[in-house]
């Protein structure tokens, strides 16, 4: 089973990047749950949801405590969270940002998602959209293909620049 | 139709199936994601539907009575504080032998004010005449929300049920659904004292204790005859599109020396405890007991039973364990764990059976 | 078919004989009466028929009737029980 | 005003109700019954008339009556109503409720069920107290009226149920008295020819409640007319119009005291309320007489 844990502010639509990412997983044939932890959240405030992807049915609810891959879909998140708490050693890490963030002993990876969002003008209340272009990177690091990804992006959304901000950070991500 | 869906909008892909008449209802957390996707249904003209926004759960249940009474299928959503709300109208509904089918999304009661998963709320009904099921996962909350309106229906039983689903941890969850075309599956809605204007009579008039106590086991027998229609039903439903339910869902059961009894969610992640477990040597197994009301007939006899109480009755103990004990004459270990939302993984579940003091009470994370 | 609900059906004398309540009994004087009906559009029970006859199986004797009669055409004349 | 010769003559309330001697509300219900005619579901929530319909197995309502709990009777008239409307039904659907179900515990579904716009007739008979339960004080109790919680006399006003329901700007709605049943014929016949959600307010006395002789039923509505105490008009569509014995009285309106004189229930009632009631008897017909002159 693979767990990922995305970090986000209320608003950002971490919670649809875990649906997505999950929908997406479906499409390819797998078994996925996508888990938003819940609280009073508000706009801004930092929220996490989760999502599960596995060959069997997945029986467990509870959140994820030991992820494989962490998601900081707001880099600033990190300055009153620790996002890698938990996270398998080797583990994983996506930060939306526009420079490299080191994590000794975690594989870390950056695609600026807010500037590709805003280069198509993507924005909802003037909040730019991150998660559809998040799952471009997380097609590009394999968690799901990159056919799925589009699918699930065209089921939620009836914009295609949706589509257009996926492939954009898939292209852009270096791995 | 293979999808991918939270446990609500799977509960309103049963109802927009399933096309009630009349759905009244009232928005409250996490239950308002079932109410708005009905009324985008009714929006888009996907359900036709008399959609009516109430003011309150008091009047929603009202509304469906009002509705129901006049012949037509109805539904409503709810949960928590808004099931307590309308919980007059919860056994009028059943005194009035109306078929309504209600959504119920387990949350805690406040205060402190907590929007997560509990029981209590919908236990707080057991004794309103309802049928209860809970289910455990997304797929479950549709096929349940589908057989609950032909069992509710069925002449045999003409009550009305309650499906009940965790809060967030399956409403707000997406997992994959299956949707299906019910053909004929819940027949055309009837009602036999539905109000009829050529045949004028006082519904539910000031009744004496003798008819009244004959009322009141009328509804006892047919929530008895409901046993079979719920079997029936469910058989049939397995045998239409595969999918096979029952009073509860048991898990490496057959030669477990240990049970784990628990509700909703809690049974899913109880089965993976089952499997850590069985790694180890214990011979363990889960039931997820679905049925609450009518309480089914558990085989518990000559093994050792853990109950998880997700829910509690203050002065007496968990509600669970109590049917159990009353209804098997079988002792086990209560654990209360769960409430509030409180997070119990499979490794917590695991380690409750490692622990077990039957006979004992345990509340997880409180008491030691 | 079973009875689910208690379903009450019209019927005549549903709640009994009621003019058994009676302690005054409405007497008309049918030479004082100008068969205006004004004592038929206000009884509460409506036990007046069309030719201002009392039902008296069914009257409770509230005297409405006598009240209202702008002829003073009917009495109230006290049951012997 | 309707003539006696155009009210039906059929009678939907077989003799005989169990309601008290000289009891206005059945009465009312008469005339509600011959207005709306047979195609027509009567919502009753706990009052007198969930009693003075009979006990089971029989009733003496020959119409369809869906009994239903104290708060709800607007709400359950809401959800019938629209399921009659699916099935293509023009069923009237009134619901019938006294001042309590009204006024305190039923204010929140009626508002809801107004707000919603629902096809349906709501009637208040309103006695001014629990009727039912032997006289409590309820939110449509007069100032100074003895009640059992009242003990020494209510020392509030009565609730202005008739603002509240017209914020709603309800298509129709008009106030009525047991007094002039052919008024209220008319006004009922009148509701049920318009959609939306009517609302009908009836004043209606009660000779164990008030403390008066039950032959003077009629009397004391009329005197509640003549004095101001109870102003008879009809709101169709935002325009206020007096109803014909309220004309003759708002000219010249007789002082209050016959009508407190007359009713037990006054007796504790201070010179000081009285006087309190008179003048809120003036405001009240000077209000009623601008809206309908169209000043308010």
């Amino acid at each position: 089973m693979y767990e990922i844990r995305i970090h986000s502010r209320g608003g950002q639509g971490g919670v649809t990047a875990a649906r997505l990412l999950a929908l997406a997983a479906f499409r390819d044939g797998k078994y996925a749950t996508a888990c938003p932890f819940y609280g009073a959240e508000r706009r801004g405030a930092p929220v996490v949801s989760f999502v599960r992807i596995d060959d069997l049915p997945i029986k467990v609810y509870s959140q994820i405590r030991s992820p494989d891959m962490v998601v900081v879909l707001d880099a600033s998140v990190m300055d009153t969270v620790d996002v890698l708490q938990g996270l398998k050693p080797g583990g994983t890490v996506v930060i939306n940002s526009e420079k490299p963030h080191e994590f000794p002993g975690f594989a870390s990876y950056n695609v600026d998602l807010t500037g590709i969002a805003l280069a198509e003008n993507l924005a909802i209340a003037g909040t730019p959209i991150v998660n559809t272009p998040f799952l471009g990177a997380a097609a590009k690091l394999g968690i799901v293909s990159v056919d799925s990804a589009k699918q699930a992006i065209r089921e939620m959304f009836s914009d295609e620049r949706n589509v257009k901000v996926a492939e954009a950070a898939y292209e852009e991500m270096v791995i | 139709m293979l999808t991918i869906a939270t446990g609500n909008k799977a509960v309103a892909a049963a109802v927009k199936e399933a096309k009630p008449a009349v759905v009244a209802a009232y928005p409250i957390t996490p239950q308002t994601e079932i109410i708005e996707q009905i009324a985008n249904y009714v929006a888009t003209k996907e359900l036709d539907t008399e959609y009516i926004p109430v003011e309150s759960e008091h009047s929603a249940m009202a509304a469906c009575i009002g509705a129901a009474a006049a012949g037509v299928r109805t539904f409503t959503a709810t949960s928590s504080h808004g099931l307590l709300y309308m919980h007059e109208m919860v056994h009028w509904a059943a005194g009035a032998r109306l078929p309504i089918v209600m959504a119920n999304v387990n949350r805690s009661l406040g205060p402190g004010w907590n929007i997560w998963a509990e029981h209590t709320d919908a236990f707080s009904q057991r004794d309103t005449g309802w049928l209860q099921v809970f289910v455990g996962t997304v797929q479950e909350a549709y096929d349940a929300t589908l057989m609950a309106f032909r069992i509710a229906e069925d002449e045999r039983v003409v009550l009305p049920v309650m499906v009940n689903l965790d809060g967030f941890s399956l409403s707000h969850i997406m997992q994959s659904l299956e949707t299906v075309e019910i053909g004929d599956f819940i027949p055309p809605h009837h009602l036999t004292h539905a109000l009829d204007v050529n045949n004028p009579m006082g519904y539910g008039p000031m009744t004496g204790p003798k008819d009244y106590f004959r009322f009141r086991w009328d509804i006892e027998r047919s929530i008895r005859d409901a046993r079979t229609v719920i079997q029936e039903t469910e058989e049939e439903f397995a045998r239409r599109f595969g999918r096979k339910y029952g009073p509860t869902e048991d898990y490496r059961c057959e030669d477990a020396e240990v049970v784990v009894v628990s509700v909703g969610t809690l049974g899913k992640e109880a089965e993976v405890a089952v499997d850590v477990l069985r790694k180890e040597g214990v011979k363990a197994g889960s039931m997820r007991l679905r049925w609450f009301r009518p309480f089914p007939d558990l085989d518990l006899k000559g093994r050792e039973v853990v109950v998880i109480d997700r829910d509690y009755s203050f002065g007496f103990g968990g509600v669970v364990a109590a049917s159990i004990r009353a209804k098997t004459g079988v002792e086990c270990y209560n654990v209360i764990a769960g409430l509030g939302g409180q997070e119990v993984t499979y490794d917590d579940i695991a380690e409750f059976v490692r622990t077990r003091r039957i006979g004992e009470e345990m509340w997880f994370g409180v008491s030691e | 078919m079973r009875e689910r609900l208690a379903l009450s059906k019209p019927t005549r004398g549903a709640c009994g004989f009621t003019g058994t309540w009676r302690e005054f009994r409405p007497v008309v004087d049918r030479e004082k009466c100008n068969q205006c009906g004004i004592c038929q559009i206000h009884c509460p029970d409506g036990v007046i028929d069309e030719e201002l006859n009392i039902d008296l199986d069914f009257c409770k004797g509230c005297g409405v009737c006598a009240n209202v009669c702008p002829k003073k055409a009917i009495a109230m004349v006290r049951e012997e029980k | 005003m309707s003539t006696i010769s155009e009210i039906p003559k059929e009678e939907y309330l077989k003799p005989c109700t169990a309601a008290c001697a000289g009891c206005s509300s059945s009465l009312c219900l008469r005339y509600v019954l011959k207005a709306a005619g047979p195609d027509t579901v009567l919502v009753i929530p706990a009052c007198c008339t969930s009693v003075i319909q009979g006990m089971y197995p029989n009733t003496a309502f020959n119409v369809p009556v869906y009994n239903i709990a104290f708060a709800a009777a607007a709400a359950c008239a809401s959800g019938m109503s629209r399921a009659f409307r699916s099935q293509g039904k023009k069923t009237n659907v009134i619901a019938y409720a006294g001042d309590g179900g009204t006024i305190d515990i039923g204010i929140q579904a009626l508002s809801g069920a107004f707000e919603r716009g629902t096809d349906f007739l709501y009637i208040c008979y309103d006695n001014e107290a629990y009727g039912n339960t032997g006289m409590q004080r309820s939110g449509a109790t007069p100032l100074g009226a003895l009640t059992t919680t009242t003990p020494v006399g209510k020392t509030e006003f009565k609730k202005d149920l008739d603002a509240i329901v017209a914020a709603h700007n309800p298509p129709y709605m008009a106030t009525a008295s047991s007094a002039y049943p052919l008024d209220l014929y008319k006004k009922v016949k009148k509701a049920l020819s318009i959609p939306g959600p009517k609302f009908i307010h009836i004043m209606a006395p009660c000779p164990p409640g008030w403390r008066y002789d039950s032959d003077r039923t009629i009397e004391i509505g009329k005197l509640a007319v003549k004095t101001g105490m109870w102003v008879l008009w009809e709101r169709e569509y935002g325009k206020v119009t007096v109803s014909g014995p309220s004309k003759t009285a708002m000219k010249k309106p007789q002082p209050i005291d016959e009508y407190i004189k007359a009713q037990g229930r006054f007796k504790a009632a201070t010179p000081a309320q009285i006087a309190e009631l008179q003048q809120a008897v003036e405001q009240n017909i000077e209000r009623i007489r601008k809206e309908e002159e169209g000043i308010c």
